[in-house]
This record gives structure tokens, C-alpha cells and sequence, in this order.
């Protein structure tokens, strides 16, 4: 056999006012087995997050990713890290495909100073300025206008009209699609043609709101009116992989934004305060994890192209699971970021701090304390 | 009777929409999900329509709700927190607070907007704004901070009955929280005057102003200062806006001392407002010690356990900056 | 001849995903006369309006209506007074024909005690709560939710399913089209069948700026995507006036909001600190005039249906001049506000006062004024 | 040289705009119309691309300019007014205020909002809101109030280099007023520091302590009461945000006397943070009078010449106060 092979999309893309894509695509054995091992790595990551809460480890809002999973990994197969992504507080997923490690997310979601925010920013703040992953924003509807920003830097550095761009992804659900400002976003970028993706995450719900309450146009990829959009099957990582490849490229060579539809289902409730299963029945949580699920699918294809057989998979799987479990323990090892944390990255010189991303702070000379014999100087 | 806050504050909607069928509720997860916080909870089953679950598109939702209370409804928005009240805080000045002036007194918004405000525990910055001095410091709105379930019972319901536009500011913290009612307050007809602070406890030696859930840290702390001799006496603000100054400055004149405290940003907060207003008064002559204001730490909120901690006022920063300020002599 | 006639709408409606109304209205003399008279003394109180901005009488932003007047006057005449107004800055049209007389408008402008807001508001916010007519709102967009919170009243008041309801227009400038608030307003009102109509009065500018240039959506009755909407002539009163009655049946009737796009033309710069030709030629604006406008349109049919002759119109014309003169001169003696009148209206008691709409004022126990030694107590 | 304010904001753009490529301009009307109050004024022309007319939909293009300035971009963001600004208020806050505090230093957002604040001449009530107090307010960002000429050039040009997102509260009655400027400020490299008042005048009775356009009057009332011997000292602000607390806290103990004259409303104000900081302060002992606060009326505005005139503090104001506060002896 080859390493390669040719895989049909179960799911129908969906095209407004464009051609969607074929409904094929190829991948390498690798290929697959990096997605399997991103995915499954999320998912276990997510379980054990779920743990963690409910052991009072994890505090907070924590909004996991769990069943989502083939959207972040078949965004970043079809991107480049020169790509810009941006994504709302249920962002787990994200920073991992990005290329923080499971450890560090944990660190992140215990509070602990070597997490991906060094403690600063929780679950909701996870980001990764080296490789363009920009959030992580808790403010709904926030993160969108922002992204067509990270868009608008690529078309206002291009040097010739005729260059192919990088492009930005703004990420929101479908309980979000309807804040003004994604609609002021994609004005913008639409009558200055800039290559940003209005992709929306439609997990069926945004909290206990199923989208046909909050949403007049259920069909997310329309939202953009006149400005084209397509519809792609948020369960199939090659599905996701090839739309994203599809709409990159019209993006990037200056045809202006696209709207996504990525139709997925989220496992967990909305956060770990809501058990979800006051709005929708077990039932159907069921019967998309039976019938759906992104990481059984690429399972099946590994298989049936004879990449993998099931016992291989079962010994990677178990392995990845290890993998988690250490980096958890590894991650709780660690321990809260110095007190003295609370007054850096208020300001800064715009200085680069050693090696790594972090900039220099510039400390105000009082940072004034709850109890003013403890202020703050420098 | 014992009663939480989250309780109290749906008690006062329950008897408020019972009263009166112009009330009603929007906001985000009210009705089917009975509430982020469960504020809400059965309100819906039991008032058909009334209790409206919207799309998170606070603008919007919030401008809808003052268009209808310039008919005469009366919407009680809730929002989620109000962090994401900023999204629409321009309907809430623009268009609800400053209605009535421009309108020369013609078109009254009578309009309730609550939520719970500041930091929770471990939400982060985004999620963690105190927004006491700046809905305070807009004319033409009225301002409640609750504290206790009396407070949030009464307090809410006196929202609700007002003509005006008011804003009350919960405590996410607090919601879960129990304390006794009195029989008074047990009543459908108990409200809260606007404008009016109260004395929690009474004291001769140092006047601790405070709002919201350190009112719970002050008499904590003014527990441990009466081991030490020192009486302090803590007043919980109640509303921010109109401010309660005589009572204030009445007793800056007992205790001859002033401390104020506070969860949100320093800066132009509500400490300053009380110093000031101190400051400017009478009160100045009868000072023994300069006043100090303990508020939250002047930065965004950090995620980790100890960096939010150290971000609060908590009952030891009250216990030690009392002392500073009662051991000094003039 | 009879005191009725048929008159053929020049412009076609257009409709989108509904059947337009028919290109035909009828109108009886007495009608048009009406029509023509308040569309008349808009003119003249905009002209007049001008003038006194020039002699530094009136001051700060003073947005004027003149080329605009059809479309307050069509829908007047398609609405009752239990159907709610709300409109921007761009006011002073839809004062009067609410009801607002000429020297109540004029002593707004000049910031005067009988003023339309006894000169509180000043020209950007006239209002008539009695007819319903909400503003006179400064703030770009705001307005537009809040004109679908008073659509919102007459659902949540209605009292059978199968009542017809009265309606509540939001209007809004092509320059303020894209304001987020405007969608999200729209996708509660059509989730929630609120009768109301977004009406965007397309004056081809937002101050200097063309519609091209802000909107990537032209066709502003169709920004409303799958809500339905009409085009309607907004230079010819019988156009907006047979299309409002059709939106506001069908609105009215339960069945959701409408989006309206209202052409027309701003004579006058922006507001009076624009000159409003460097942004568009002398030559554009003439030719408007010249074969488009409004009130020469509803001279030509009283003409021609033999409803008037052109003398009698000239007479007509001179009394209203005459009337405009007239009230801005009784206007002009009044005079400012009584200076306590600054800490009335802040807060109210809810009370009626006297006869009028004036609610009784709760005074604060002080309000702070500069110098603290001129602090208000009551 | 003399040289409107108009001139030197427009003169600190071209400045920046030509010193580094990264710098545009965003806003409605900025380009082809020459800005709504012309301080972009043929900028468009020489900067093809760089100075962007948008749409009017300030959350929008003020959330996409952030989001340039994650990518290292420096956008000059103008609002036609603050007023608008609190569509975007979130956007300022929560995604450019505290983004280089939830990204532990990795993520800064070098970028400026920029345009009119407050009141100008009968605008009324939605128009006319001054957001000093708010923005000083937030920690992450910097707010800067300039009065004169160089005031404009030296903090736009200072802001425009920050490496942190920056506020700067224009003036719009103050656009066409000219200065002269000393040849250090019209040095292309003149920048005004962060966190520095300036001593505008000096003085030894009393210390008025303000910002933007009330310095104007402050001096004036500096002269008049020279006349009758009172030697005010009087301190442009220049910064809100870090505040100089330094320089007032130095000028109190040499003045013994407290006024802040601002336009903005009184609760929560820019005054009362520094009598609350001179309060708590080691000037304290040094006080002979109560300080006072001018400030704004606590109403919305109104329309009318009287009552606008009302609601504004002016040089009478000043001097009034500034009588009350030296003629009483401690
Ligand atoms: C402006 C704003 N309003 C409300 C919230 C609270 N909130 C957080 S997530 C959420 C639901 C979002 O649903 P959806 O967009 O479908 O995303 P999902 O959670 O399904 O991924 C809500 C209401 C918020 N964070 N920001
Ligand atoms: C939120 C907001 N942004 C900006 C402005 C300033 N402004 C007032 S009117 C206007 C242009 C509006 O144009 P359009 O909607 O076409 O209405 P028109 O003036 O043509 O009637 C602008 C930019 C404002 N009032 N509010
Ligand atoms: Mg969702
Ligand atoms: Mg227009």
C-alpha cells in the first residue's frame, strides 16, 4: 500500500455565492497519525482538566474542548504559522495545535508560573505570540474585529498587490455570530479586501440557548449576506483541513474575507458549572459521540487505508494517555508564580527580555496595594 | 428567617413581577437555564413571557429594554457580569441616564440594570472589573451596591419601583451567602431608600465607609480591632450614587478618623469620592490622622490563587491599615 | 374633476424576498395640499434654520432635512400617533410633522424655554412623547434598538395572538447602516416577530463619506439578509407613504420586522460646519434639485390632477413663508431657560405634573456645581 | 513660532507618520473629508493608504486596530469624539488595557486613541462627556489631557512611541487656540514624559492643581488673584495616568492650600483623586484649609447657552473658590 491515500468527506461542504471545494481529500500516514496524536491529546487533556475542577484544582471558568477537536487540528493543517488565529476562551484545543505543550496549558489552568500565561491569564487567557495564536478572549464578540485586525497587518505590509497574503482566522460560536461587531468586522473587511476568515465554531449551543433562540440565521456560513461563504463538517479533520486550505487561499490572494460554518458538537456543558444536560437530553450528547466523533473517524480511516491497525492505535493511544497523565504530574509539581508577578507586564519598554517572547516591564514607580504599607515600588 | 443573597434577589423579582405585569426580565440564560448564577431560577415557568432569554448581544438587548421602558415597561436587565455590561454601556448612559434631562422631563426610563460586578474567584481580568465609581459618577442614574440579603431584597425591589434608571451591582461571591432577614424585610412591600448608608455597627474611634462584600471584611475586622481596644465603626455604603454624605461626615466627627475600603481600582474610586468629600467638609477640623483609602491593587487581575489575593482587600489589609491610622496622634 | 386621484409612482419599489406594493396611490386634494404645506415649512424652517446658524443665533450641531422631507411626511401619513418614531440627529422634519409647531422647533434651536425640549436638548434632540415620536438621538445607531425595545411594548402589550399591533420605526442614516447594534436588534426582532421597521434613510452620504465607501452592502433594504425588505422612492411622499402603509401592515400583522431603504438627498452639507462640496459636486446637488425633488413632485400632481393651479400654490407658499417668518420671530423673543431649570429632569418622581407631559422632578438633596459655594440644595 | 493645536497634533502625525512606516491613522472621516475637526488635515494626501476613513462603527475599527497592534503596527486611532468612544469602550479596555498582562508580557499593544473630550460649544448632553476619570482609572493604560500647543505635539508624538496602549483627551474648544512654541518643541524629536505635571505657573499660597482646557482659566484666575497678593501656583496636570502625585504632594507642602479645577463631573473625579492622594499623603499635616474641588456640574448638559455655561467651571469659579480656601487660617 501507499502512504497515501485518498479519503471521500462524508459530509457535503456547502458553498454561498462560491463552489465549495471537492468532497476529497488525500493524506499521508503521518499525517493522520499527527492529527490522531493532537486530537487525542486534547481530549485527554480536557478529561483530565474535568478532573482537576472537580478536585478543586482548577478554579474558575474552564470551557472545555472535547469533541471539538478536529476543527483546531484541521485549522492548523491547513495553515501556516505565519497565519494568524484568534479564539474565544474555550481555547484549550487551540494552544496545543499552536505548540504549547500539555504541560504548560495544565500549568495554565492551575495557576501555576510556568503555564502558557505563567499563571496570569487561566483557562480563558491562553496564547502563543511566537506562533501567531493570539487568544484566548473572554469578551464575546471581542475577538472578531480583532482578527480582521491581525488580517488587516498582512494586507497593510504586502509589498505588491499581486503577492499572495497570509491571512487571519477569527474564531466565534454560534451564540456569538449575532454581536454587532462581527458584522462591523466583516464590513471592513470586505470593502478593503482583507484576508481574514469569519469562522464560526457552531457547536448547537452557546450555554443552555440552542442556536434557533438565539440565532434568526441558523445558517452560519450565510451570515455574511453578499460576502461568499461555506459550509464545512467540523467533525472531519480532512473535511476542516481542505475547506480551511480552499477558503486560505481565496482569502490570501486579496478576494477579501470568507465566512465558515464548522458544525461541531461540544461534549462537556458550556463550563464546568453547567453539567449540560438541563437543555439537551443525554440522548443526544449520545448519539454524537456514537455517530460523530472526529477522533473515531480518523481512527477509521487510519484503519480502513491500512496505516494502522486497531491494536497499534490502542498502544499509541495508551501511550498519549500516559503522555498526559505525566504532564499533569509534572504540572503540578510547580507552583504559583512569584508575588512579584503582580506588578510586571502592567506596562512595558517595548524591550525584548532575553530569549523568549516576554517583554521588559516598565515598572510604574508606586503599584498601590490593597493595604498601602505594602505598596509596590521600584 | 434565614435567606441568601441569590434568594433575596429572587424573592424581590418574584413579588415585583407579581405586583406589577409591566416588569419583566432580559437577559442572557434567564428563563430556560434559570440564570449564569440561578438568580432567576423558576421565574420563568411561573411568568409566561416574561422572563426573556436574549442573544449575547448586550447592546442590543440593552437598548431594546430602554426603548421599552421609555414606553412604560419595566425591564430588569440582567447581565451576565457586568464586564459585559461595557459592551453596552453607552445605551445605559446615552440613552437611558440622560433621557430624562434631554427630554425636559418628559420621558422617564424606568430601568433596572444587575448583574453581579467585580472579580469572582479565579475569572481573570477580563471578567473581573469593578464598575462602582464610574456608573456612580453619571447623573441621572442611581447606584446600589448590596451587601446583605436585606440589602439585595430591598435594594431590588426599590429598583425596580423607581422611575429612574438604576444600576445594582451584586457580588458574584456573595450570591451564595446566608444571613438572617428581619421580619421587616421578610415583608413584599420592604424596600431600601436610595441615598441612604447604614451602620452596621456602631463605633467611637475610627469610621470604616465600605460597600458590597468588605463590608463583611470590615466587621471581621473590626471584630479583632475591639480585642485591641480600637472601636471602629463600619458603615456599608448601600448607594453609591446618590452618596449618603451626611451620614459619612456625621460620623468622621465622632470617631475623628477614616478609612474606607473598597474592591475596585484606586484611581478615581469610590474611596477618593468619600476623602474628598471629608476632606471638603466640616469633618476636615475634627481629623486626628490623615484618612487612607483601601481598595483593590492597581493592576489588571492575575488568574493565579496568590496574585488574585494579594489584588483584594481582605480583612487583615483593613486590620492593619486601622491600626496605622488609630495609633497615629495629632 | 374629483377630489381623488390616481397618480403613477415614477421610481419602482423594490421588493426583497416579498412582492412590493403596486407603483400606484391614490391621494385626495385635501391630502396633498397637506402633504405639501408641512413639507413646505420644513423647507423654509431649514432655510431659515441656516440662516440664523450663519448669525451665530443658533450654535453646535444643526443637521438639516431639507431635500429629505417626503420621507418624514410619507410616513406620517402611513402612520397613526399610537405608532412609534424614533429617529437620529437629524430631526427637525420629523418634529413637526409629530406635531411639534415651527416656533416650539425654532426656540429649540435658539436653546429657548418653550423650546421643543425647553432648550435642554438643543436641534439633535426634539422630542414628542405624547405622539410618540422618541427622538432626536445623537449618538450613531444607539437609536435603532431602541426603536425595536418600542416595537417590543406593543408584542409584550398585545393581548391576543391575533390582535394587529401598532408599529415602531428605527431610522437611520446609509452612514450608520453597519452599526452593529443595528443586526442585533434586527435578529431579536425577527426571532421575536417584533413589529418593527428598520428604516434607513439613504441620503448617499454620511457626512463626507458615500455610500460605497462605508457600506459593503448597498442595497440597504437587503442588509436584513433573510428579513424581508422594500425599496422605496424616499423623494416622493405617495411612494414612502404607500410603502410604509404596506411595511407597517405587514410588520403590524405579527409577522416580523421589515428592513425600508429610503432614497434620497441631503441638500445641505452634514450639518452646518460642512459646507458639503468637497465630497460631491455643485453640479450633483443641482441636478437633485432640479429633477428629484419632493415638494416640486407634489406640486406637479396637484397640478395635474387639477387639485391646484400654479397661482394658488404661489400663493400658499407665500402665506407658509410668511408663517415660518413669523414663528421664528416670536421664537426669537423668548429666551433661555429659567438658570434653575439645570437640576430639574435628572431624576423624576414618576409624578405627572399638571396638565402636560411633565413628570414631576426628584430633587437630589444637592447637586454640585462648580464652585461649591453655588451648590443647588432644596 | 506660534502654532494652533490643531497644527501641532497635525505637525506630531506627520512627524511620526514620516519617522516610521508603521504608524497609520484610523477613523471616520480622517482622510477625504481632512478629519471632522481637520487635524488629519492633508495627511491622507501624503500618506497614500496610511490615514483610513472607516465606517462609523467604533467597536469594530477600534477592536481591528487593536488587533494590528497585537501584529506590531501602531495605529492612531481617532475618534470624532470620546462620546463615541463608549461603543468601543470595551474594546479599549479588556482587549488592548489589559492584553499585556494576560499574555504575562508577550503580547503589547502599541497604539493610541485619540480625538475631542468633554464639552464643546452646545453639543448637549450626549455629546459633551468627559472620560478622564474613567480611562485614569484603568491599570496597562496611559492617559494623557494636554492644554497648549506643545502639550498636543510633545504627548501625541510621546504616545505614538509608547509601546502601551495610550489615551489622549483633546480639547475641542482648544483646537483653534494658538501658542507659541519654544524651538525644543518643534524639534521633531520633542516628546512630553509620561507621568510628569508641569509647573505652569509658580506660586507660594495655593496650589491649583488641573488639566486641559481649564488650565486656560486657572491662569487666568492666577492673575486676578495676584492682584490682590495670593500667589497661586498652578499644575498642568499633562498626565492622568501615572499620575505625578510627586510634584502635587511638593507643591502642597509648600502651598498649604488644595484647589483641583476640572470639567469633568465631580464623583470619582480627577479632583478627588488628588485630594484623596494629598490627603493620605505627608502633606496632610501641612494643610491649612480644606482643599476643594471644581469641577464639572453634576447634571448632564443642557443645551442652552445659561445652562451650559452653568455646568462648566470658569475663571470666576476658580477664583471664587481659590478666595474661600486662602482666607481661611487654620
Ligand atoms: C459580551 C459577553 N457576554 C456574555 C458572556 C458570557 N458567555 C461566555 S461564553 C457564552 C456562550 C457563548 O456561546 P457560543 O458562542 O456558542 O460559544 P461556545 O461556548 O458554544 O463555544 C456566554 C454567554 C461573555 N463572555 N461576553
Ligand atoms: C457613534 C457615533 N459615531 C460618530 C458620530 C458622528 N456622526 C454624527 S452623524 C454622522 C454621519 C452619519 O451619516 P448617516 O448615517 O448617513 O446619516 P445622515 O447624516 O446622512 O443623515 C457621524 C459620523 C456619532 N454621532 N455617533
Ligand atoms: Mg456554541
Ligand atoms: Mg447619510
Amino acid at each position: 500500500f501507499s502512504t497515501s491515500a485518498t479519503f471521500d468527506l462524508p459530509v457535503d461542504f456547502k458553498g454561498h455565492l462560491c463552489e465549495p471545494p471537492p468532497q476529497q481529500a488525500e493524506a499521508t500516514k503521518e499525517e493522520l497519525l499527527e492529527y490522531h496524536k493532537n486530537m487525542f491529546l486534547i481530549r485527554r487533556m480536557e478529561i483530565a482538566a474535568d478532573g482537576e475542577y472537580k478536585a478543586r484544582n482548577i478554579r474558575g471558568f474552564c470551557h472545555l474542548y472535547d469533541g471539538q477537536e478536529a476543527i483546531a487540528q484541521g485549522i492548523e493543517a491547513a495553515f501556516t504559522r505565519e497565519d494568524d488565529v484568534i479564539t474565544t476562551y474555550r481555547c484549550h484545543g487551540m494552544a496545543l495545535v499552536r505548540g504549547s505543550s500539555v504541560q504548560a496549558i495544565f500549568e495554565e489552568l492551575l495557576g501555576f508560573r510556568n503555564g502558557v500565561s505563567r499563571g496570569k491569564g487561566g483557562s480563558m487567557h491562553m496564547y502563543n505570540k511566537s506562533s501567531n495564536f493570539y487568544g484566548g478572549a473572554a469578551i464575546v464578540g471581542a475577538q472578531v474585529p480583532i482578527g480582521a485586525g491581525l488580517g488587516f497587518s498582512h494586507k497593510y505590509r504586502r509589498e505588491n498587490e499581486s503577492d499572495k497574503m497570509n491571512v487571519s482566522i477569527a474564531m466565534y460560536g454560534d451564540g456569538s455570530a449575532n454581536q454587532g461587531q462581527v458584522w462591523e468586522a466583516a464590513n471592513m473587511a470586505a470593502l478593503w479586501k482583507l484576508p481574514v476568515i469569519f469562522a464560526c465554531e457552531n457547536n448547537e449551543y452557546g450555554m443552555g440557548t440552542s442556536v434557533n433562540r438565539s440565532s434568526y440565521i441558523t445558517e452560519y456560513y450565510k451570515q455574511g449576506n453578499t460576502i461568499p461563504g461555506i459550509f464545512i463538517d467540523g467533525m472531519d479533520v480532512l473535511a476542516v483541513r481542505e475547506g480551511m486550505k480552499f477558503v486560505k487561499d481565496y482569502c490570501g490572494s486579496g478576494n477579501g474575507p470568507m465566512y465558515v460554518e464548522l458544525k461541531t458538537y461540544r461534549y462537556h456543558g458550556h463550563s464546568m458549572s453547567d453539567p449540560g444536560i438541563s437543555y439537551r437530553t443525554r440522548d443526544e450528547v449520545t448519539n454524537v459521540r456514537q455517530s460523530r466523533d472526529p477522533i473515531e473517524l480518523v481512527k477509521k480511516r487510519l484503519v480502513e487505508a491500512g496505516f494502522s491497525t486497531e491494536d497499534e492505535l490502542k498502544e499509541i493511544e495508551k501511550a498519549l494517555r500516559k503522555e498526559v497523565q505525566d504532564a499533569l504530574k509534572a504540572a503540578k509539581e510547580s507552583s504559583v508564580p512569584d508575588d512579584s508577578e503582580l506588578a510586571t507586564d502592567i506596562y512595558t519598554t517595548g524591550k525584548k527580555m532575553g530569549d523568549g517572547p516576554r517583554l521588559e516591564s516598565e515598572m510604574p514607580s508606586v503599584v498601590r496595594m490593597p493595604d498601602i504599607t505594602n505598596n509596590l515600588h521600584y | 428567617t434565614k435567606m441568601s443573597v441569590r434568594e433575596a434577589l429572587n424573592t424581590a423579582l418574584l413579588e415585583e413581577m407579581e405586583r406589577d405585569k409591566d416588569v419583566y426580565v432580559m437577559g442572557e440564560e434567564v428563563d430556560k437555564y434559570d440564570g449564569a448564577y440561578k438568580v432567576t431560577k423558576g421565574l420563568g415557568k411561573k411568568f409566561e413571557g416574561r422572563i426573556i432569554d436574549t442573544p449575547i448581544t448586550e447592546m442590543g438587548f440593552t437598548g431594546l429594554a430602554v426603548g421599552s421602558a421609555y414606553k412604560g415597561l419595566r425591564p430588569v436587565v440582567e447581565f451576565m457580569t457586568f464586564n459585559f455590561a461595557m459592551q453596552a454601556i453607552d445605551q445605559i448612559i446615552n440613552s437611558a441616564a440622560k433621557q430624562l434631562y434631554m427630554t425636559a422631563g418628559t420621558c422617564n426610563v424606568p430601568i433596572v440594570f444587575r448583574g453581579p460586578n467585580g472579580a469572582a474567584a479565579g475569572v481573570g481580568a477580563q471578567h473581573s472589573q469593578c464598575f462602582g465609581a464610574w456608573y456612580g459618577s453619571v447623573p441621572g442614574l442611581k447606584v446600589f451596591m448590596p451587601y446583605s440579603s436585606e440589602d439585595a431584597k430591598g435594594m431590588l425591589k426599590a429598583a425596580i419601583r423607581d422611575p429612574n434608571p438604576v444600576v445594582v451591582l451584586e457580588h458574584e461571591l456573595m450570591y451564595g451567602t446566608e444571613f438572617e432577614m428581619s421580619e421587616e424585610a421578610m415583608s413584599s412591600d420592604f424596600t431600601v431608600p436610595f441615598g441612604k448608608a447604614k451602620i452596621e455597627r456602631e463605633g467611637t474611634d475610627l469610621t470604616i465607609v465600605t460597600m458590597s462584600r468588605s463590608v463583611k471584611f470590615a466587621l471581621e475586622a473590626a471584630d479583632e480591632l475591639a480585642k485591641d481596644g480600637v472601636k471602629a465603626e463600619v458603615i456599608n455604603l448601600r448607594c453609591i450614587r446618590p452618596l449618603d454624605k451626611e451620614t459619612i461626615i456625621k460620623s468622621v466627627i465622632k470617631t475623628n478618623r477614616l478609612m474606607t475600603v473598597e474592591e475596585g481600582w484606586p484611581q478615581h474610586g469610590i474611596g477618593s469620592e468619600i476623602l474628598s468629600t471629608v476632606f471638603e467638609s466640616e469633618a476636615f477640623d475634627y481629623l486626628d490622622a490623615p484618612a487612607i483609602r483601601v481598595t483593590g491593587a492597581d493592576v489588571p487581575m492575575a488568574y493565579a490563587t496568590n496574585l488574585e489575593k494579594l489584588s483584594l482587600p481582605g480583612t487583615e489589609d483593613i486590620i492593619r491599615t486601622a491600626k496605622r491610622i488609630t495609633e497615629r496622634k495629632m
